[in-house]
């Protein structure tokens, strides 16, 4: 499997890990919601189908990234920043995307 | 300043090794630079990083992620989104580039000690680096001065291509020695000379 | 349905094989049943078995989307053992490796149960101190375990490098001498069999494709042969909880799906007896009565339910291969394949009442399901018979997350992938 | 000449003579034979023994499909087993045997097994050994009794016990397109994608370039087919732009159109190059796949169908034709299908009498019957083999009139004299690669064969792969393919060589099985018989992967090449179904079996790399017994000549709580956290407060994870406003970080901080005890180290040797202790100053046990008791919990599974008998040696503590704190170590730190 990281272009998925379902939402820091923080915790989206992930690319330029993967085919639909790093620059050249 | 200890020096003997009797195919070597620098720039403030790069070394970072500038005796390449790191035979450029950063551009962190520079030159290079790297090394996907983050299994690497058949790879300076190793090894079967 | 014996093996062979009967009915479904059971795996087929042997409720039916075993049953490693460490997995295991003891006996089907023992290695004085711990713990459990000196195991396994300068060196391991191995399949077909024979139906090919429901309650299920109704729906479909839940109008839950690769070589002659874990990574390895060395190691490690996974895994699963059997170099992989795991945020399984009234969930099984199979029917049957659990599944209920009270053998937090 | 060598023709280079072993007895063969071609070409007809039954057998294909013919092929004690005969190439010096025969491969034992047939039938062992139901041999005993002789009895190859020395490497490769397969397809889409301007990669499961060219006997633009593609391929070299990979399988298509080969570089070598490896694995991501994989031939299931002799009729082609080999001297065949006319022909000339063709077919086209007719057979229209006769070699076949549209045989059965019969069953294209890139396989009627999935757009197919049987579909599909490989399109008027062959159908007869009395095989291998299937089908394991697994159909090493179709169309006769509604196997990786070393690859002897401290060398130097700590060396201990461990650590930490000792705390994971808002997030991460921290200051800190579990602890230093070392234990450095980089990234992107590993950029000592002070006072320049510059938990900048150092005055030991900091580089010369300046203190190193012992001394955790269960209440850390702000894991640290009293809490345990406790021991309240049970904890970590005079340890233990002062005891049955605790205090030592604040 591959990924494109915006930023390394498509690399092997050997050098990301693999921060898991991208659609929980973090209470406030100061909220006494057990609820929300458990639900945060522990609850996971698991779909057969087309996925919002976070991957970090750790064996790479290290950034956190937002990949919509679909879990039967593992194809990669998208691949961003989770940080909003629009890409100041054009990338350099590379492979085309995958 | 007293002299600096590489973990390279036990292992790190000159000679022609391999399957040389076919000609040499590679050249290793450490390049022992004084200084290695890494620059982040805050959101929006990577052109004054850049420039602060210009200032302090002199070396203008061309556009584009992982673009890079080489010369003999200096070298820069970005290997992150907004990351930088800057190379260079003297000592004492972190404290340089300290002074030319603003703490509202970005930070500077010396990794002069933290991180060994290994050399990997000649026309089997792009052969054996292969072997422990997936990425693509032909020279439309990897020009030349251009900065690559990659690993090899736990060892961690950045690699910058300094010329046509030549590559810096950066790597934490703990697996240093392991890594020579693995790369000795996979010299083997082309001719290579250790300087 | 004729007994299986030596003596049937022979009046048959002697008949050309033609009185062989289905080992399992085709029946179509009927309209209702008191217990529904979703999923004709190793754990629905259990449940289903121990509904009618242990409760007499025989108006059963397991419902399989495709074909009999096509899940994990037939894709795991084959282990069997019971060396946990916290005590509620270790009370629960070894009342499954008792129930595997006499397994093939209770089913009339020979499930090819062998305890040829489990040995993990330790490779620093620390770990080896790790598992006296859980050895200890086993063992405070009534469950056997045993410390083994490098000596020893060289003696036991003369194939394995236990040099000291080896990068990692052998210090020890921690032996269950009544773990073993079984034969997957058997296990499947045993169990279906034997549920069939006490009157449960097996219907293949028939896809739960949503809930029935009064109210809240849910009262049976849509199917791609037509509605069935029932009192009573257990959901026993691991790797496919996520999606069947959806179904009941459960988007979350503290479960991810994900993808684990096996592997078998070509046939070799005996080589290793004991099943064995390597302690520096994730490997475990035994060889099969044809003779298949069939070894597996981590998760790939991202959601899927693709039945396949990638080559990083191969390759890292290979070296450690290596690392203790270097003879090994030339032996050559045969096949691969992959599994879907229903991971949980602790490691450790779901079986419970609900969540909705009149459903029952069995899932979370991670990468301990084969071993579990007849327990964990034999609980869930209990469960679903008196509405509440037994003491032994007590514990592994789906609130224990929120609560706070974990049953986290590895100690890895809510990183399903790291268990 | 041999008996069975052609005069001419063929491949091989007949001047240069091999010479090998088989079973230990010499043969020969020429340059470019393999294995199998060199014993054929001596007249070798038995090649080995069946897995069961333990029948003999010869060879049946010519390729990897082969199930019958495997060897072990040994390089001094290195065994290889499991090798098909038709896949090693030959080379001086070979030495090859045969497999699961005893005492020889003529006379097997084992071959008794024949007589028990019907009693050892599919699935047979499922149905008995269950044993006595009471008695000794309850339980799983007797079944286990009757496996270890059924384990015996089972298995192929043996493998060996000596490790392999040879060496096996990884090649990561990148190319537009990726081709596999080198015959006429193959060639031409290789030709078209270079002459593309393409970075191409071809790869060739064989030694040779060409495919079929090098077996077909057709003419090619107007040469020999072989002669063409050996140009084609030569014409290859000239392009820069192309990879030529030959004996290189293609074994996996992996997502992202990522494939995985297995290059085969030195095993046709008789003397490996210095540094060669023996498999090279390929990774190969291609933007586009070409598949031109050819097609695989089946056999037809009859009576005797395995009798040494019986061979498929395309490898006895290439055998003729290739190798300039006769699979036998009078030869019959038997088809369904046009292609076993060629093969005919391929066998008269090559000099071989050919006495029939027995089709199965009523109407046979006047073409084929002109090219039996020119080989001298007779054509038997409508009729069947029922039989074979001969024991180790075939000596006859028996025919009956067959009705191919009911499967009736009429008419009295007759025998026909050969010693080789040659049968086709049809072909099935090659489409593993594809089926493993995902989608269904489409059975397509009219071929009687399964079809690719349609492409996802990643590979296009070409040639037999396609079912485009004839070389010129080959020639035209490749050239196609190549080109819209890389984005062009092929036109109408392309010139395209032209081939020259006798146009067949490529059709078969719907006929897989003749039914007459005998064991008729499906699986060669596993003796799968049509009866086994047929058993399978009245059991009920009807579908298409119950057949498998109840039967082992398709499981032995050829998986199933050779007999996945025949067996899925005579479960679908069963049935009364189509064969694709029986189902169709969905084929996974790998395409060929593959070396185990190939896939650990450089990691082979090598697993993981090795992390070294700056000082690694002066430790070995001075005598360091070193420890792994994850991929870290650190010294365990420094022992004196005779000490044993214990009295090594005893004395390290005894001197060092009486006058001083230094230990290497580099491996300590180091983070530079820099930037505006650096203290922001130390105050978020962390359970205390950071940013209250002065320059020049550092704090013992904890991090809890998410969901208020205690993940790891370090003391932090501010160095400057916006600039923050922070440390974590060495096991939890990269956990740490990336906890960090994850909120920062996700969770806090608003925050300005720089996160940096620095591990390696600092070499740390530690100097504890009594005179540390003093021998830094010795050595330290342009900073004083008294009470007032350094207090505790300062940090002061200075020199020591010349060399910038950065000293911060904490405690891990419980003494007055400092942490020295240099670069790297400097470390080992920094080290020795101390040591040297230490050297009139008394100064000792030492080494993990010392360190470890005097951590329990002060009761500090490290990672037994940070064990991912535990909380800061569990382990008395709850006063680093700020009630002032928010923090990782501060919401939920709180919930009641979290704080009930039971939990397991740090206690400390001295033992009451005065002998050793060790980790892992459990704690109980009453002692029960025979029946152990009661457990309410276990020992951490344990050690002699000579500050004490007394054998103590760390435990947790439910509801520990509670239980100070009380009675215990350990009970660790596993060591046979039984005995009385008291449980106190994990404080042991200096509770008030009088001795570390000085």
């Amino acid at each position: 499997m591959l990924i494109t990281c915006p930023y390394c272009g498509p690399r092997d998925v050997s050098e990301f890990t693999y921060q898991g379902d991208g659609n929980r939402q973090r209470p406030a820091p100061a909220s006494q919601n057990l609820d929300a923080w458990n639900e945060y915790v522990y609850e996971r989206l698991n779909p057969a189908g087309d996925h919002n992930e976070v991957w970090q690319h750790s064996g790479g330029c290290r950034s956190h990234l937002r990949v919509v993967r679909n879990t039967l085919t593992h194809e990669i639909s998208s691949v961003a920043f989770a940080r909003g790093h629009v890409a100041h620059r054009s990338p350099a050249k590379r492979g085309t995307k995958t | 300043m007293a002299e600096r200890l590489s973990p390279l020096e036990p292992v790190l003997r000159q000679g022609s090794y391999g399957q040389f009797e076919n000609g040499v195919g590679i050249i290793l070597s450490e390049t022992a630079p004084g200084s290695i620098v890494q620059l982040a720039a805050w959101p929006g403030q990577e052109k004054a990083i850049i420039a602060a790069i210009k200032k302090a070394t002199g070396l203008a970072l061309p556009d584009g992620a992982g673009g890079g500038v080489a010369s003999s005796t200096k070298a820069a390449f970005g290997f992150a989104p907004a990351k930088f790191m800057v190379v260079d035979e003297a000592e004492g450029v972190a404290e340089a580039l300290a002074k030319a950063v603003a703490p509202e551009g970005g930070t500077v962190t010396d990794l002069s000690h933290g991180r060994t520079a290994i050399r990997i030159s000649g026309p089997k290079a792009e052969w054996v680096l292969a072997k422990f790297f997936a990425i693509d090394f032909s020279l439309v996907a990897f020009p030349v001065g251009a900065g690559r983050s990659t690993m090899h299994h736990d060892i961690f690497a950045q690699i910058q291509r300094s010329a046509a058949d030549q590559y810096d790879v950066y790597v934490f300076r703990s697996f240093a020695r392991s890594f020579w190793h693995t790369l000795r090894r996979g010299c083997e079967e082309v001719g290579y000379e250790v300087r | 349905m004729a007994e299986y014996s030596a003596f049937a093996l022979i009046r048959n062979a002697l008949n050309g094989n033609k009185d062989w009967k289905p080992a399992w009915r085709k029946p179509e479904p009927k309209a209702s049943y008191d217990v529904i059971v979703i999923g004709g795996g190793g754990h629905g087929l259990s449940t289903a078995y121990y509904l009618a042997k242990e409760h007499g409720i025989t108006n059963v039916a397991v419902l399989e989307k495709g074909w009999l075993g096509s899940g994990n049953v037939g894709r795991n490693t084959t282990a069997v053992r019971s060396n946990y460490l916290l005590p509620a997995n270790t009370r629960f295991y070894e009342h499954s490796m008792k129930l595997w003891e006499g397994l093939s006996h209770d089913l009339n089907y020979n499930v090819m149960f062998s305890q040829r023992g489990c040995l993990n290695l330790a490779h620093t004085p620390a770990q080896l101190d790790d598992y006296a711990r859980r050895g200890n713990a086993m063992r405070h459990q009534g469950v056997d375990a045993e410390l083994m000196t490098p000596a020893e195991i060289s003696r036991l396994i003369p194939a394995m490098d236990v040099s000291r300068d080896a990068r990692f060196p052998v210090y020890g391991g921690l032996m269950q001498p009544r773990a073993g191995t079984a034969r997957h399949d058997a296990v499947a077909w045993g169990y279906a069999r034997a549920a069939d024979r006490r009157g449960v139906d097996i219907v293949e090919n028939c896809e739960v494709t949503g809930f029935l429901h009064e109210g809240k309650r849910i009262v049976g299920v849509t199917t791609t042969r037509g509605d069935i109704r029932a009192k009573k729906v257990a959901v026993t479909v691991a790797g496919s909880t996520g999606r069947v839940m959806q179904m009941a109008g459960i988007e979350r839950l503290p479960i991810e799906s994900h993808v684990l690769q096996a592997f078998v070589t070509e046939s070799l002659k005996p080589f290793i007896n004991t099943v064995v874990t390597f302690g520096m990574g994730h490997f475990y390895m035994s060889q099969s009565d044809k003779g298949g060395l069939i070894y597996g190691g981590d998760l790939d490690g991202y959601n899927s339910y693709a039945q396949r996974g990638n080559l990083p895994v191969v390759e890292e699963v290979m070296a450690e291969m290596l690392a203790l059997f270097p003879s090994l170099a030339p032996a050559r992989v045969l096949r691969s394949w992959g599994g879907v795991c229903d991971m949980t945020m602790d490691g450790s399984p779901i079986i419970t009442t609900g969540p909705l009234p009149g459903m029952y969930l069995n899932c979370g099984w991670c990468y301990g399901g084969f071993k579990a199979t007849p327990a964990s029917g034999w609980c869930f049957a209990h469960t679903i018979a008196k509405d509440e659990p037994h003491e032994l599944n007590a514990a592994f209920t789906l609130d224990r997350f929120h609560r706070g009270a974990l049953i986290d053998e590895k100690g890895q937090g809510a990183t399903p992938r790291l268990h | 000449m041999s008996p069975r060598r052609a005069t001419s023709g063929g491949r091989i280079d007949r001047l240069r003579t091999i010479h090998f072993t088989f079973d230990g007895a010499p043969c020969t063969g020429h340059a470019g034979d393999t294995l199998a071609s060199a014993l054929l070409a001596s007249g070798v007809t038995l090649f080995g023994r069946s897995f069961k039954y333990h029948r003999p057998r010869g060879v049946l294909t010519a390729g990897i499909d082969e199930p019958n013919a495997l060897v072990t092929v040994l390089r001094g004690d290195v065994r290889e087993p499991n090798i098909p005969a038709t896949t090693v190439e030959i080379y001086d010096g070979l030495v090859a045997e045969s497999q699961n025969r005893f005492p020889s491969l003529a006379w097997d034992i084992s071959a008794i097994n024949q007589l028990a047939g019907k009693l050892i039938s599919a699935g047979f062992y499922y149905k008995t050994f269950m044993g006595p139901a009471i008695g000794p041999l309850k339980g799983t005993r007797f079944w286990m009794l009757c496996e270890r002789f059924i384990r015996r009895a089972a298995g192929l190859g043996r493998a060996g016990r000596a490790a392999d020395p040879s060496r096996y490497e990884r090649m990561n490769a990148f190319c537009d397109v990726l081709i596999v397969g080198s015959g006429p397809a193959g060639l031409m889409a290789a030709a078209s994608a270079a002459d593309n301007g393409a970075r191409v990669i071809l790869a060739e499961l064989d030694a040779r370039l060409g495919g079929s060219a090098n077996w077909s006997g057709e003419i090619i633009d107007g040469m020999p087919a072989a002669e063409w593609a050996a140009g084609l391929a030569e014409g290859l070299k000239a392009h820069n732009n192309i990879r030529v990979l030959p004996r290189t399988t293609v074994w996996g298509f992996y997502d992202g159109n990522t494939l995985a080969a297995l290059e085969r570089v030195t095993d046709h070598k008789e003397r490996l190059g210095k540094g060669e490896p023996r498999h090279r694995h390929w990774v190969i991501r291609a933007k586009k796949v070409v598949l031109a994989t050819g097609a695989l031939e089946r056999p037809m299931v009859f009576p005797g169908n395995d009798r040494p002799g019986v061979m498929l009729a395309g490898a006895a082609r290439r055998y003729a034709n290739e190798f300039g080999v006769l699979a036998g001297g009078k030869v019959a065949l038997f088809t369904n299908n046009d292609t076993a006319y060629h093969a005919a022909t391929a066998l008269q000339k090559a000099g071989a009498s050919v006495a029939a063709i027995f089709d199965v077919r009523a109407n046979v086209s006047d073409a084929m019957r002109n090219l039996a007719s020119d080989a001298g057979a007779e054509v038997h229209a409508g009729h069947a083999v029922v039989g074979t006769e001969g024991s180790r070699a075939l000596a006859g076949v028996k025919v009956q009139r067959f009705d191919s549209t009911n499967g009736a045989l009429s008419g009295e059965s007759r025998t026909v004299e050969a010693d080789c019969l040659l049968m086709s069953g049809g072909w099935s294209p090659a489409i593993h690669l594809a089926s493993q890139a995902g989608g269904k396989a489409q059975w397509d009627a009219e071929l009687q064969a399964f079809l690719a999935p349609q492409a996802a757009g990643n590979w296009i197919g070409a040639g037999a792969f396609n079912g485009s049987f004839s070389t010129a579909e080959a020639i035209a599909e490749g050239h196609a393919a190549g080109l819209a490989a890389t984005g062009s399109k092929a036109a109408a008027n392309d010139d395209l060589p032209v081939a020259d062959a006798v146009a067949g159908d490529p059709a078969p007869a719907s006929v897989f099985e003749i039914r007459a009395n005998g064991k008729s095989f499906v699986d060669f291998q596993h003796d799968v018989t049509a009866e086994d299937v047929r058993l399978a089908h009245r059991e009920g394991f009807v579908s298409v992967e119950h057949l498998k697994r109840y039967t082992t159909l398709g499981m032995a090493t050829d998986q199933g090449k050779t007999s996945n179709i025949p067996g899925l169309a005579i479960m679908a006769e069963a049935l009364g179904k189509p064969i694709p509604e029986v189902g169709t196997t969905r084929f996974r990786p790998p395409f060929a079996p593959v070396s185990v070393g190939s896939l650990a690859a450089e990691r082979y002897g090598d697993i993981r790399a090795e992390r070294l401290t700056p000082m690694h060398d002066w430790h070995l130097e001075h005598g360091a017994t070193m420890y792994a700590a994850g991929l870290w060396h650190r010294p365990m201990v420094y022992g004196d000549p005779g000490e044993t461990i214990e009295q090594s650590y005893v004395r390290e930490a005894k001197t060092t709580r009486e006058t001083a000792g230094i230990v290497d705390v580099s491996t300590l994971g180091k983070i530079a956290v820099q930037g505006p808002d650096a203290a922001e997030l130390l105050d978020r991460v962390y359970t205390n407060m950071f940013s209250t921290l002065a320059i020049g200051k550092a704090r013992y800190g904890l991090m809890l994870r998410e969901d208020g579990i205690a993940l790891d602890d370090g003391t932090t230093w501010r160095l400057g406003q916006n600039d923050f070392l922070m440390t974590t234990t060495t096991a939890n450095a990269g956990k740490v970080m990336q906890h960090l980089e994850y909120f920062l990234d996700l969770i806090w992107p608003e925050l300005k901080v720089t996160l940096t590993s620095v591990t390696d950029q600092w070499a740390g000592a530690a100097i504890g005890g009594p005179q540390a002070r003093a021998i830094l006072a010795n050595c330290v320049k342009e900073t004083p180290v008294d009470n007032t510059a350094l207090p505790f938990m300062g940090i002061v900048h200075g020199r020591i040797a010349g060399v910038p150092v950065m000293i911060c005055r904490l405690s891990f030991s419980g003494e007055m202790a400092f942490e020295v900091y240099c670069g790297a580089d400097y470390g080992t010369r920094v080290w020795q100053a101390l040591m040297d300046a230490g050297k009139p203190f008394g100064l000792v190193p030492y080494g993990l046990e010392a360190l470890g012992t005097m951590r329990i001394e002060k009761g500090h955790v490290t990672g037994a008791e940070l064990d991912g269960r535990t909380t800061a209440r569990d382990l008395h850390l709850d006063w680093m919990l700020s009630k002032k702000k928010p923090f990782i894991g501060s919401a939920m640290m709180d919930r009641n599974g979290l704080a009930t009293p039971d939990r397991l809490q740090l206690v400390g345990l001295v033992s009451l008998d005065s002998r050793a406790l060790s980790g892992g021991a459990h704690v109980v309240e009453e002692l029960d040696e025979q029946n152990p049970h009661g457990s309410i904890g276990h020992v951490t970590a344990a050690c002699y503590s000579p500050a004490l005079g007394k054998y103590i340890a760390l435990a947790l233990v439910k509801g520990g704190k509670a239980r100070h002062g009380s009675r215990a005891f350990v009970s660790d049955p596993l060591r046979k170590r039984f005995g009385p605790v008291e449980i106190v205090s994990h404080h042991f030592y200096d509770a008030e730190g009088s001795r570390m604040h000085g």
